[in-house]
């Protein structure tokens, strides 16, 4: 039959409304649906790919491809919108360069390290990587082995990726990239509440009469939360919206308190308004003798650089940055009392006047009051600091854990909750906010893992920039990259980073859906299948687990992450892994492989492929035979279970939009902590914190701190990074997305004016980005998005031809571990 | 018509959207007189639960929302929630399918109007 | 690293082309030199600095263009730089809102612009859309560094329609 | 008109003939520098000085709000070169006119002195009603400052967008709209516009 444009748009419109209202269509329903079966598109629900909103997208598939995506409007999150990136989501898989095969360096046909990259199979590629691996074990143990990550591993994935190496090669040298994202948010969490992810959630947003944003560009990184929050600031006259930044970006054209501060100077503006709270009498007294404790937390804590640097050797607090003494709160008044309005004013360079009116949000109780950061707070030196003292207002004035009164702190990644944080895929941590320096965690670990006790190593492995540091000394050998892209994404690459994956001791191997830096610069490539070509689930930043099908097939011979790391687990027996002594004391592991124990331990492989949805592919359930992504799923939420972290059944959330943990009886919870809405909240407690023993939160006493590096004569401009709405990350994916590419081609330095005629240059001029560290060249923007005040430049690190980070130096928080990259001293020239 | 693909204004445009309508089932005669009636109007499909896809075309988004708008005025209607929007100049959507490709490649600038970037 | 193809570097700013070879290299079976990899580099290897491309010109021809699926954003045929949109003013309504295009002659926003979240209609654009950029971007004459391979719906229907 | 100024002239005298003690320093030598040349000599050379961007954005007011906001804009630096300073748009050429204005301009001395804008906060309360008379001075005189530069006459449409050709062709060549109309907050950035014409 004869079919005009017109027909088929009618049949798409019809087929997305009837995907979206759950009514299946009839092929021959009417004579707008064309007869021929071949035109159908399949719609299903998946996860956006990007950032840690976690969007809902209905995607449309035919003939093997995804032909087409849009909002899912049966989201709460989204409501059928997305944002730019995410209306271009079908596209993100077929980029030309799409890696579809192992390459390893060579030369004259064996392994070389300074060889070209030639295609390989797998076999020949996981025996050469288990070749390495052995030799490394035999010579120097498991802390030689290491794995970078990331919360862009599905859950599952992250999973076997903490199982393979804290119990398989018993290393706890594995990092999630989320390490350089949200690291100083769960070291918040945990200090002041015991437990880790916001209280509330997004349905704050419909609640809240004030938005404060402590150093997040949301309009750019989260943008449909920020249509939210648009929404009420524009349909409630009385809402107000208060942006605070070290330059003005988009998020100020919603401002109606723009305030632009010094870098650094955060810390004692959060000081100033709880100062202001307590000599206002603002304080919820009520509240904070009911559910606070206060404590004073130790300073001078350094900069987590190499110890033998001068600011580490003159850091005094240095080795117990994390300890606090008890205190009460009159010591805390008293503490927080040289933190005036008018000091904070003249430090920060924001009005009095402003200043006042934001400590007014806070002090007045009728107003119900939203905090929300992400990188201008987290990438900070003193991070945990900042985030525990944005906790302080909130628990001084007891607006917490109850609609619109919400501290919220938001996430970069799909799944940097779902995966790095709540399976714990981090050098410290075990699932469900568990530690490997505990005991009885490590023992709640391997029974669940159903392995002898003492299989786990207690000493916490190296963070992400030691990772890096180890590499380049030669005490990490054989090292892992999934899911990301560090070479572009680590601070420091021309000390560090660069060095530490061309030590000619090292190899690296780097898996990932196409050719990045960070490839150019491994061993062995591994070509990775990527989102919908896998089944997967991620977890967003309102603690709302979501899953989605296989849609497609990968391209060639990609295997996702999940393949590759259980496959992988294949090549080792026991004896090659464990030590002679824990065998000996359990001589039922011997000669067993790896895989065996760890994924076909009676958990992981207890749904048989008769559970696996026959509508859907499932590559890693026929590669191995069983529910690979169901057993480790439901083994995995065993840790959570009954301890404030429950996950309903896995099949449930193949039909759900996500539900937000703890799921009990059913039931999702919204706000935490708070009786009536959470269900491990003990009847009359009213508020319970139970993340700490006597369930009260941690008020912190913690005082200004300068920046571990600052402008001087010669260097004498701020570096803050970051990203641009267009591009996701370090745009390996985005940069591939002809509309997307087009709307931002290249990185610029965004410089005020004067900044620019000061030193002889013009919008467009190529300059050099020098810092002690490294230089790039780019380009002047001084009337692009964003628009810094004298002094700063911004540089966005999307650009694989512009990195930036060669410029930023590699301190981080010495209690989160994580990188400060909105802070380092940079000077530019003309080129 | 020198600016016809530029700046129409929809005078011989057409916008195709896509409805859900939820009713109450036991006014299914009368909301199905409604949809079955209404200019430009076609219900592809509907549940047992009172649920409807329709698909709406009009000259104009005007029409459009006022078609939607009546259809959520009938009684026994609970929503009528838009899902796509679709708009284009009725002379492609009457263009057959087999030639859609080429039309894609006539009209899309990003093909022929690139330039490449200099190399300073 | 071997910098033997520094002489790459040099010329690297020919990226395109360059990209092009580089993912026939990566597709066919041959070897890859280190500087080959990163194809969003060009030919530059990681520890140099290629010369930063000029800034790429907004296209602003006002041709509509055909989108790939009827739910994809459309890109802004022509100029916005320094279009101001906040909470003073929004320069795209003033020509695209619904009581503006007679006057601008410009398309109407679409119709799904004046459904809320809650998906009542409302006589003006829902607020949830107000920020234009969030999903509307123009677009820069610069050639890509990548072909996307992605098949739009109306290829495939044409494939289909020409199966039958 | 002259009785306007006069007028003006005579209170701005009666200001400054009353005892300084509780006027600051800075305002004894604005004011000063203000009676220098109205009373005395240089007075066009002293008009044309006053002209000069440097003295727009000699005051903090101009520099750190509009000033800055200009340098965004294609009417601070673009293709050609050709660029315009404040006094390009907001002092009339014709001399009369540019008296006017200069008497206006008084008020905003005055404005300066009593720090009515001397802060983000009131600049922005202000701005929608600084914005009106420039606005309706432009409207008052179909744009003569625009025009001064942009001349109808000289405009090949060929080398405009669609867009712009077609409201030139139209709405301009008719008289039916004059430059303002169209062409607000292309130099600064623009007040709350809710209710004007056009941005309904």
């Amino acid at each position: 039959m004869k079919l005009t444009r017109r027909d088929v748009i009618k049949a798409q419109a019809a087929a997305v409304a009837a995907s979206v209202a759950g009514i299946a269509m009839p092929i021959h329903a009417t004579n707008l649906i064309t007869s021929s079966a071949e035109n159908q598109i399949q719609w299903d629900k998946a996860p956006c790919r990007f950032c840690g909103t976690g969007c809902s997208v209905s995607v449309g598939t035919k003939a093997g491809k995804v032909v087409a995506t849009h909002g899912d409007q049966l989201s709460p999150v989204n409501r059928g919108l997305n944002c730019i990136k995410g209306y271009f989501l079908a596209k993100i898989m077929y980029g030309r360069d799409r890696l579809t095969q192992p390459l390893l360096r060579k030369t004259n046909g064996v392994y070389d390290k300074n060889g070209a990259f030639t295609p390989v199979s797998w076999d020949e590629a996981f025996d050469v990587m288990a070749e390495q691996w052995k030799a490394t074990l035999k010579a120097k143990g498991p802390e030689a082995i290491g794995m970078f990550g990331s919360g862009q591993w599905t859950v599952w994935e992250g999973y076997a990726a903490s199982k393979l190496m804290k119990a398989g090669f018993r290393s706890n040298n594995l990092e999630p990239n989320a390490r350089h994202c949200m690291a100083s948010a769960v070291a918040g969490f945990m200090r002041t509440f015991g437990i880790d992810e916001p209280m509330g959630c997004y349905d704050d947003f419909e609640h809240a009469d004030a938005f404060v944003l402590w150093g997040s560009n949301m309009a750019e990184m989260h943008p449909i939360l920020w249509t939210r929050i648009t929404d009420r600031r524009l349909s409630q006259p009385h809402v107000k919206v208060v942006v605070m930044s070290t330059y003005q970006h988009r998020s100020f054209d919603l401002a109606d308190i723009p305030m632009v501060f010094k870098p650094q100077t955060d810390l004692i503006i959060a000081n100033a308004l709880a100062n202001y709270l307590i000599q206002n009498n603002k304080v919820n007294k009520d509240f904070v003798a009911k559910h606070v404790n206060f404590r004073k937390g130790t300073d001078d804590i350094g900069y987590g650089l190499r110890p033998e640097h001068p600011l580490e050797q003159k850091a005094k607090n240095a080795a117990h940055a994390n300890d606090s003494e008890g205190i009460d709160f009159q010591a805390y008044a008293e503490f927080v009392k040289p933190y005036t309005l008018a000091y904070a004013a003249q430090e920060s360079g924001v009005s009095e006047q402003a200043l006042r009116e934001l400590a007014e949000i806070y002090a007045d109780p009728k107003t119900k009051v939203m905090s929300l950061w992400t990188m201008g707070v987290n990438q900070h030196t003193r991070g945990v600091w900042m985030n525990n003292m944005i906790y302080n207002l909130h628990l001084l004035t007891g607006k917490i854990s109850e609609p619109g009164n919400s501290p919220f702190s938001l996430t970069g990644q799909p799944s940097a909750c779902g995966t790095a944080r709540e399976v714990g895929t981090f050098a410290h941590r075990l699932p469900a906010d568990l530690v490997v320096t505990n005991p009885k965690h490590r023992q709640i670990a391997e029974k669940i893992w159903r392995l002898p006790a003492g299989t786990i190593p207690a000493k916490v492995g190296a963070h992400a920039a030691l990772q890096n540091r180890h590499l380049k000394d030669g005490k990490i050998n054989c090292y892992w990259v999934q899911v990301n892209n560090n070479m572009q994404a680590a601070a420091n690459m021309m000390e560090e980073t660069y060095p530490g994956y061309r030590n000619p001791e090292n190899f690296i191997v780097v898996s990932d859906a196409y050719p990045t830096v960070t490839c150019e610069a491994a061993d062995l490539i591994l070509p990775t299948a990527m989102w919908v070509e896998k089944e997967g689930a991620y977890g967003n930043a309102e603690r709302r687990t979501q899953f989605w099908h296989q849609l497609t097939q990968a391209p060639g011979e990609s295997r996702s992450d999940l393949w590759q790391l259980m496959e992988f687990a294949k090549r080792f027996t026991m004896e090659e892994v464990w030590p002679a002594e824990l065998l000996d004391e359990n001589p039922d592991y011997r000669g067993r492989s790896m895989f065996d124990v760890l994924f076909r331990n009676g958990n992981v492989d207890r749904y048989g492929m008769d559970q696996v949805d026959t509508k859907y592919a499932n590559d890693e359930a026929d590669a191995f035979g069983f529910y690979v992504q169901k057993g480790l799923f439901e083994e995995y939420a065993e840790f959570g279970r009954g301890h404030g972290h429950d996950l309903a059944p896995f099949d449930r959330y193949h039909e759900e939009r996500g539900l937000r943990w703890p799921v009990v009886a059913g039931k999702e919870t919204q706000w935490r902590f708070r009786e009536g809405y959470d269900p491990y909240v003990e009847p009359g407690r009213g508020v319970q914190f139970y993340g700490k023993p006597d369930g009260r939160a941690i008020i912190f006493a913690l005082p200004y701190e300068p920046p571990a590096e600052s402008p001087d004569g010669e260097y004498d401009l701020w570096l803050s990074t970051g990203r641009v709405l267009e591009h996701w990350h370090s745009g390996s994916m985005t940069q591939r997305v002809p509309e997307l590419y087009q709307a931002v081609p290249d990185a610029l330095c965004y410089m005020h004016p004067d900044d620019a005629r000061s030193r002889g240059l013009r919008r467009g001029d190529e300059i050099t980005v020098a810092s002690r560290r490294g230089e790039i060249r780019t380009r002047v923007e001084t009337r692009g998005r964003n628009k810094p005040p004298l002094g700063l430049i911004f540089v966005p690190w999307f650009d694989a031809s512009q990195l930036i980070n060669k410029c930023t130096l590699d301190a981080v928080d010495p209690i989160s571990k994580q990188t400060d990259y909105k802070k380092c001293a940079v000077k530019v020239a003309k080129v | 018509m020198r600016n016809a693909v530029a700046i129409d204004t929809g005078k011989d445009e057409e916008h195709i959207v896509s409805v859900i309508l939820h009713g109450r089932p036991e006014h299914r005669t009368a909301i199905e007189r409604a949809t079955d009636t209404a200019l430009g109007v076609e219900r592809v499909v509907q549940d047992e639960l009172g649920k409807y896809i329709l698909v709406i075309s009009a000259p104009t988004a005007r029409q459009v929302m006022q078609q939607i708008e009546a259809l959520q005025a009938v009684e026994g209607v609970l929503s009528a929630t838009m899902v796509a929007h679709h708009t284009e100049e009725a002379e492609f959507l009457n263009q057959e399918v087999e030639l859609s490709s080429r039309l894609l490649a006539q009209t899309d600038p990003d093909t022929a109007k690139i330039c490449s970037r200099s190399t300073t | 690293m071997k910098k033997r193809l520094a002489l790459y570097s040099l010329i690297a700013l020919v990226t395109c082309a360059l990209a092009d070879n580089q993912v026939a290299t990566l597709r066919g079976a041959t070897e890859l030199l280190d500087n080959q990899v990163a194809t969003l580099r060009g030919a530059t290897e990681l520890l140099d600095n290629a010369p930063a491309p000029s800034m790429a010109r907004e296209i602003n021809n006002d041709q509509r263009r055909v989108r790939d699926y009827p739910m994809a954003a459309p890109t802004v045929p022509h100029k916005i730089e320094g279009y101001q949109i906040d909470l003073a003013a929004n320069k795209c309504l003033s020509c695209h809102n619904r009581l503006r295009v007679a006057d601008s002659q410009a398309p109407m926003i679409s119709v799904t612009h004046f459904m809320n979240r809650d998906g009542n209609f409302l006589a003006d654009v829902s607020p949830n859309r107000y920020f234009c950029s969030q999903c509307h971007a123009s677009q820069r004459s610069v050639k890509l560094l990548i072909e996307n391979d992605f098949v739009s719906m109306d290829e495939l229907f044409t494939k289909a329609g020409t199966s039958h | 008109m002259w009785s306007r100024l006069t007028s003006l002239l005579l209170n701005g005298w009666r200001v400054l003939v009353r005892p300084s003690v509780h006027y600051s320093l800075g305002f004894l030598t604005l004011g000063g520098f203000v009676a220098g040349i109205v009373f005395w000599g240089g007075f066009n050379t002293a008009l044309e000085a006053a002209n000069a961007e440097a003295f727009c954005i000699s005051c903090h007011e101009m520099r750190t709000n509009v000033y800055v906001e200009l340098q965004e804009t294609i009417h601070f630096s673009n293709r050609s070169g050709v660029r315009a300073t404040c006094s390009d748009c907001h002092v009339p050429h014709e001399w009369t006119y540019k008296i006017a204005r200069k008497i206006q301009a008084s008020k905003e001395v005055w404005g300066k002195i009593f720090g009515t804008i001397n802060t983000r906060e009131k600049f922005e309360d202000k701005r929608r009603e600084l914005a009106e008379h420039e606005w309706a001075r432009f409207k008052a005189n179909d744009s003569l400052e625009c025009r001064n530069c942009h001349e109808f006459a000289a405009m090949d449409f060929t080398r405009q967008s669609d867009r712009a050709s077609d409201q030139h062709s139209t709405a301009l060549a008719s008289g039916d709209k004059t430059c303002i109309d169209c062409h607000k907050g292309i130099a600064h950035h623009l007040p709350d516009m809710s209710g004007v014409p056009g941005w309904e």
